[in-house]
């Protein structure tokens, strides 16, 4: 049995900052940290920021730990240690320092420290030097100044001291034992700095908790599972930050289960490939983000055309254009829900967290395969990205999506005539796939008839594009797709999607405490949208939000497109980047209605 | 060397053709070259007696691209300039099927050109035949990449300022492991290729020269006929600079295959590297999830 | 001096069905009587039609002739001559025969006439026989049979019969004095054809007018004139119907002014073509269709982003996919409006006829220069095919859009510092060209700052949104974006877009007749919405309607994702090809308004 | 051949390179090629003396297309594998700027391959530098269409099952007037290339082997080195076949001069056609209107 753990006293979710330049090591100093807290039955949520240099460029590491799950992004940071004040001009805009918060530095970097460095309250703030360099250097390891400041960070935490060399033990055991070891002391001249540190004032005390198993992983990591489990065959993609470890994944675990990888030239032909698979009766996904997904916008298109199954995964980042392709925005969603020429209905559901980036990906298989038609899976860069404490049973029955289906094929005959896209009561008609005797059939991107010839028939154009729209009715018929979260009473609702839902449901849990009772509504399906489930619930409201991060407020327009008016309606967005926080959505709140 | 072959046998073979036919009827031009190269592979199929439906033909958009509406195997007239990755996506997930896609020159050459040398790098295990006629025949006549320089068409008013693109230099270029030109004027010979083509292991390309006498004028079977030449019986289909050779003849057009040289299709080299994975218990989703335990 | 002319009595609009199958020559019937037609001093407007044979295949010729210009598509036709019967099956759902109209055929295609022909009064019809190919075999012209044709129908109609003769000189003379005079006797034995037959009991009487000279051509041949006048300097694009006589007439008159025309390998070949001419300071243009569109996507965003001006003419057919590429839709506009990763705000324009085809081509490169950003001219099959007689002054001064402009250039000093995208008042930041000295800046599709350079700032991210969204206010300040037609008191409003004005106009006007006053707002400036204007017209009516050809009510959606409401609105939509007629919009007001 | 020149001259070129250096500090990694690509060119640039303001830099993206961003011209860093068509705009429009196309492996060959042979089948007069590491640098390591196969990478965890992409065959094949191997390590003989490819009247292609040593570690510098070999001086650069065996070549890198054949220029075709329009009185306003009076 594990230890229980205290924390210092005050908020309840500590936010430690570690920041190097190439080489220092603070992304591996914060993974040991994560999976220490992890250890210990705490959560945790990780989020990596780097500069635009491949190697060698500044990083920056955030760790936000709690007794709770956590859901908005971090906001003000507790304790900072910086290693190199010469890379950390990108990181000083986006570093909040709470009131009363430490900063740490290595004494050798103490030369070039900001003169004016100051917290939330505008407090100077200066940083108190450590001797980490030095003591790496005394224990004949120079490159072990990351695992010092693991220790010291775990020593200020009081994280139980037997966590760490576990984890250390584990990744670096391969290294040999020797290595390990002095890994080992590292860690613990780590803890004595910290043991010589005079306690910082305003830390949390995290309640002791029941030690459990956890899990540490990423919204792509999650993203993979999913496929996985539902069984995905085939995936064919291109490189692109940030979806690329999804790509990786299916490189690696694909082929183990007789599928297949194809790294394709462009996100064109990965799309067309995906088409070929689903034509050939197999569950296929690729993953992209926006310059991808625009490049795809064409065949996306045909597949709503031919009525062919296929998931595409695509993590949004800052936009537009190249935009910021290490960064965040939910601009993307436009594009999703519009892009093709001509009317083409496709599915586009969102992940909010990492969990459920998990659900959403098993959800689009099955939404794809049950409806023949592409489904757009809209995560993004933050929920990508960032890693989070799961509990171990986060995706088994119960806790998870977890239907998968198969393909409904036709009950077709050698030498009776076979309707592919047969106009039935039923908008999905089932799709033969080749070695089928009997199921052969013609089709193209062409307005074409029940067996896929193509026609100039206008009527058969207007029946078709009902056929496709049906299959939208279906889907709201059988899914909420939606999630209402917050007090029964509330006043004030907020909506909103993806991976702003966190940040939502803090400030809304802040608002309810300071006596404005606030509900949530996320939408998880954002086509076809439940558009009528969504104006019931905007009706009882005195107040509504709409929250989100796009400059122009897609989300609103998209919701107004669909018929919900919502004049009235606070709109909370801005250009993107850095994920809405907490304080922004309820410094919005607080200001519409006082 | 051609016998003709007793009646019945003929009769035989022509009821195997007829079972290739959908109900479509083609809207091709009269004269078109692209009916020739249906009917020549209907004699490949019908002689390799390949079930309709383990057969999948997989176009893009353009007058050519219409064949496979017109077989009653599985088909699909796809999105211009994308038969090479849909047939990809379909051959690597179904290894089993007969996948055979189709072109004319402006869809594999101008928007789809991108692909073809991909194609053959992984030698994917499929025939891909491109109807070259020269010019963009469903657009109504403007040029293609292998329209001659200096030819007036609709968007060349005052003469192409542009050379030609040579096809079959390029899909050696690319490492196509099987490279063949056949004219849609002899359909016996065609379908000869389109056999070897078919039943080839790996990616197997033929240009066809298919005349649009709508836009380039029956002429353009006369210049065809004038030019070709069958490719010399003692030239190694091995060399690949004596191939590179023969496909810039600036004078003829070698008809018949010009490199043939069999190296791993991307099905052999997936099948070992997915042996390899499954010894190494990859692809497990309980094993993959431990992974991610802190 | 011309003749007057009288033609029947009743209806003002007499319209003409002449088909057959290929080499019958309706179409060159239909041309010969047009140019009669606009001669004549009328107007007319001519709309053909093609089966999916290149050659051989069938077509057929719509002629709507009435002394005032015409605005909505043909409805009901009162004079059809069918040259095949066997061809004749794809036209059958599109003809509509007015009450007592009259079909004639080939006295040698009679055995094939379909049993059961009906007017729209459910009478049954019964096709009169002539002996076109008989007459032309004696002439032993046996391939005369049009002009015979044309004869037949000039005398029904009692064109004065001076007008085609020259018309048929003029056409073929080139091929010697003796083919034209063939033709001339064949075009007057069908005149004696006419004069045996009984007079057709229905048709309109052409009140006599003063025959002016008149142009007759098609949207795509005003959009190239547009572009010529607007000084085009460089055309990328590859070719797709319904757009490419654009593209082949920028082949036939860029060359002659200095200018170039490329035919590029793709589309997306084709936009970044153009943004490099446009970086060295070029007026460039591209033309395309739907799929073309779908495959810029990507560009597009880049040409916001580096603030590139260029012009895309989207010339709509029925989508999605490969639809249906000889037929019109207004299905592009979510494309045209929303297709881009990331908020990337263009400009989108669109003409409401042949005439404006022009205009919209001109105010596109004056707003692509003036506020550097990539302007969309939506178009359609209907607007770019189809032929209209027009005033021969229709495109001077003071009829049409002529404003020409050069792009803005900054005032750069060799040594002085010089910020491509400096955030000043204006929005619009003046932009160096290649071989500027002092001028050489550097971008990129990332985010950059006024420099150019790269960045992660968000501050700055957000900055140059507000920098490209700035310049649409500007242009919504500019110019009104719209046009309001009809009676001052009206009580109804009929919102609609492009090639669906026409017979909204005409809709409203005979709705207006019945005592039912209906204005027509036309919105030309479709991004940035002029919202605001929009919203207080709307709230001036009792009934408002949105009619628009797409299956789905993109426009309807679109102006609410803007932001109005419009909840009461009838929406008068349907799937795409054939375009939305009068009576169809009329009948959808009469039902909801009774 | 080389003679070490005086010091002033030495100091003067060093001057006249700065010229051409912009004010942002490049973030490739410590001991990438592309630092030495960027250091050629600047030689090169200053060696012909080409005003900065003449000269526009067009790439895609990749570590080596942040290039233009480190270069005091004008620049542009387009969109994946986007470069050609951008450029061919430019220089077409603009017949009198120097412009130099450039692009990583992926961006050229993957994603952009399809752009490859129509600028040399137009020969559009600009230079093309391809700084190929077999490797996607900026998305960290996936495999390019010149990995080997068999590699391990990002992408190909049990090894990469495609054969590599030949990109000197390919510019061969594509028509390409001017083709050439360069090597970042020797910033002397790449800058003597760009020069020539500059100068070239028509497309010029350079092929410039530039280590990732992120991703294909410092050994790639090796392996470069150890199979590199200058192209013999009896080459006859006008031969295609023989440029062809050279770029197959299964064990050595030819560094040189591959290919050189002098064929028109497209901005020379299109001037014969713009003065034949012209000689027509195409183009004008008027005539074009009067054609469309009924
Ligand atoms: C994205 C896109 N661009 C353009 C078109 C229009 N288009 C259809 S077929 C075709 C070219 C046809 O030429 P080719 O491929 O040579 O076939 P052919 O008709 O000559 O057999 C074009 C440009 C299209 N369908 N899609
Ligand atoms: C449409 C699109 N897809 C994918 C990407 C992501 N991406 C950026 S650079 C790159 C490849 C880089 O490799 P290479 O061209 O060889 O350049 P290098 O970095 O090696 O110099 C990729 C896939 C993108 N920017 N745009
Ligand atoms: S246009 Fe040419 S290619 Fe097309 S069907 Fe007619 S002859 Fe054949
Ligand atoms: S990742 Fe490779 S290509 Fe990119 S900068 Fe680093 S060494 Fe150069
Ligand atoms: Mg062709
Ligand atoms: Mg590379």
């Amino acid at each position: 049995m594990k230890q229980a753990v205290t924390i210092g006293q005050g908020a309840s979710c500590p936010c430690v900052f570690l920041m190097g330049s190439g080489g220092d090591g603070v992304v591996t100093a914060g993974d040991l940290l994560a999976r220490a807290v992890a250890n210990a039955g705490l959560h945790c949520q990780m989020v990596k920021s780097f500069g635009p240099q491949i190697r060698g460029g500044e990083s920056g590491v955030w760790l936000q730990i709690s007794p709770q799950p956590i859901q908005g992004p971090a906001e003000q940071v507790q304790i900072a240690v910086v290693l190199s004040w010469r890379s950390f001009g990108p990181f000083a805009r986006q570093l909040s320092l709470a009131p009363g918060a430490l900063v740490f530095q290595d004494e050798q970097d103490a030369a070039l420290a900001p003169p004016d460095l100051r917290d939330a309250g505008g407090q100077p703030v200066t940083p108190r030097s450590l001797p980490l360099q030095k003591l790496a250097d005394e224990l004949e390891a120079p490159r072990s100044r990351n695992i010092l400041l693991v220790g010291f960070i775990a020593g200020l935490l009081q994280l139980p001291a037997a966590l760490i060399p576990e984890v250390l033990q584990r990744k670096f055991g391969k290294r040999g034992a020797e290595v390990a070891a002095t890994l080992i002391k590292a860690f613990h001249r780590g803890r004595e700095l910290a043991d010589a540190q005079a306690r910082p004032a305003g830390l949390p005390a995290l309640a002791p908790v029941e030690a459990e198993a956890r899990l540490l992983l990423s919204g792509n990591d999650a993203a993979s599972l999913g496929a996985l489990h539902a069984g995905v065959e085939f995936f064919a993609g291109y490189p692109i930050t940030p979806a690329s470890e999804i790509m990786t994944a299916m490189a690696e675990h694909l082929p183990g289960r007789g599928g297949m990888m194809i790294q394709a030239e462009d996100e064109i032909s990965a799309i067309c490939m995906l088409l070929g698979a689903s034509f050939g009766g197999k569950k296929a996904l690729t993953s992209t983000s926006g310059p991808g997904l625009s490049l795809m916008v064409e065949a996306l298109g045909f597949a709503t055309q031919i009525e062919l199954p296929c998931v595409i995964i695509d993590v949004q980042r800052g936009g537009p254009s190249t935009g910021m392709p290490t960064k965040t925005e939910q601009s993307d969603l436009q594009l999703a829900v519009y892009g093709a020429h001509g009317d083409a209905p496709r599915v586009v559901i969102a992940p909010e967290n990492v969990r459920t980036c998990f659900d959403a990906t098993v959800k689009a298989f099955y939404l794809a395969e049950k409806y023949q038609t592409p489904v757009i899976v809209l995560s993004d860069q933050q929920l990508g990205h960032r890693e989070e404490t799961l509990p171990a049973t986060a995706f088994d029955e119960g806790h998870a999506f977890r239907t998968v289906i198969a393909r409904r094929l036709p009950d077709v005959k050698p030498g009776e005539p076979y309707k592919r896209f047969a106009l039935g009561d039923d908008p999905v008609s089932p799709m033969a796939i080749p070695g089928m005797e009997g199921g052969t059939y013609r089709t193209s991107g062409i307005i074409h008839d029940e067996a896929g010839n193509p026609t100039v028939s206008t009527d058969l154009h207007r029946r078709m594009s009902e056929k496709l729209q049906r299959k939208m009715t279906l889907i709201l018929a059988e899914m909420p797709g939606y999630r209402l979260e917050g007090p029964a009473h509330a006043d004030t609702l907020l909506l909103t999607w993806g991976s702003t839902a966190g940040a939502a449901c803090d400030a809304a849990a802040r608002r309810t405490a300071e006596g404005r009772p606030t509900a949530v509504l996320i939408v998880e399906l954002l086509y076809p949208l439940p558009t009528e489930a969504l104006r019931e619930h905007v009706a009882r409201y005195r107040h509504v939000a709409v929250a989100e991060l796009t400059f122009s407020g897609q989300f609103l327009r998209w919701l107004r497109a669909n018929g919900l008016a919502l004049e009235q309606a606070l709109a909370i967005h801005r250009g993107g980047g850095d994920p809405l926080t907490t304080s922004e959505i309820l410094q919005r709140m607080r200001e519409a209605w006082t | 060397m051609d016998v003709t072959p007793p009646a019945e046998v003929v009769e035989r073979r022509i009821n195997a053709r007829q079972a290739y036919r959908s109900d479509l009827k083609p809207v091709w031009c009269p004269g078109c070259g692209d009916y020739s190269v249906l009917t020549a592979l209907f004699a490949a199929l019908a002689e390799l007696q390949i079930p309709p439906h383990q057969i999948a033909l997989i176009s893009g958009i353009g007058c050519s691209s219409r064949l496979p509406g017109y077989a009653a195997t599985y088909g699909l007239n796809t999105i211009h300039g994308r038969p090479i990755p849909v047939a990809t996506g379909l051959k690597s997930a179904r290894p089993d099927l007969t996948v055979i896609a189709m072109a004319g020159d402006g869809d594999a050459l101008s928007i789809g050109g991108g692909h073809f040398p991909h194609a053959a790098r992984r030698n994917i295990g499929m025939a891909y035949f491109v109807m070259d006629n020269n010019v963009y025949g469903l657009t109504k006549g403007q040029t293609s990449p292998t329209t001659p320089t200096g030819e007036q068409t609709a968007t060349s008013l005052y003469g192409w300022p542009e050379d030609p693109a040579n096809p079959l230099g390029l899909a050696l270029a690319y490492g196509v492991s099987f490279v063949a030109q056949g004219v849609a004027g002899d359909v016996k010979g065609l379908a000869r290729l389109m056999v070897e083509a078919i039943q080839w292991p790996g990616f197997a390309f033929i240009e066809i020269l298919s005349p649009c006498v709508t836009w380039r004028g029956k002429e353009q079977y006369d210049v065809i006929r004038d030019r070709a030449r069958p490719i010399p019986p003692e030239h190694d289909v091995t060399d690949l600079a004596a191939a590179f050779r023969y496909a810039h003849d600036p004078e003829h057009l070698y008809v018949g295959v010009h490199y043939r040289q069999r190296k791993p299709t991307f099905q052999e080299r997936v099948t070992a590297l997915q042996q390899k994975a499954a010894a190494k218990g990859a692809g497990n989703f309980d094993r993959y999830l431990a992974k991610f335990r802190a």
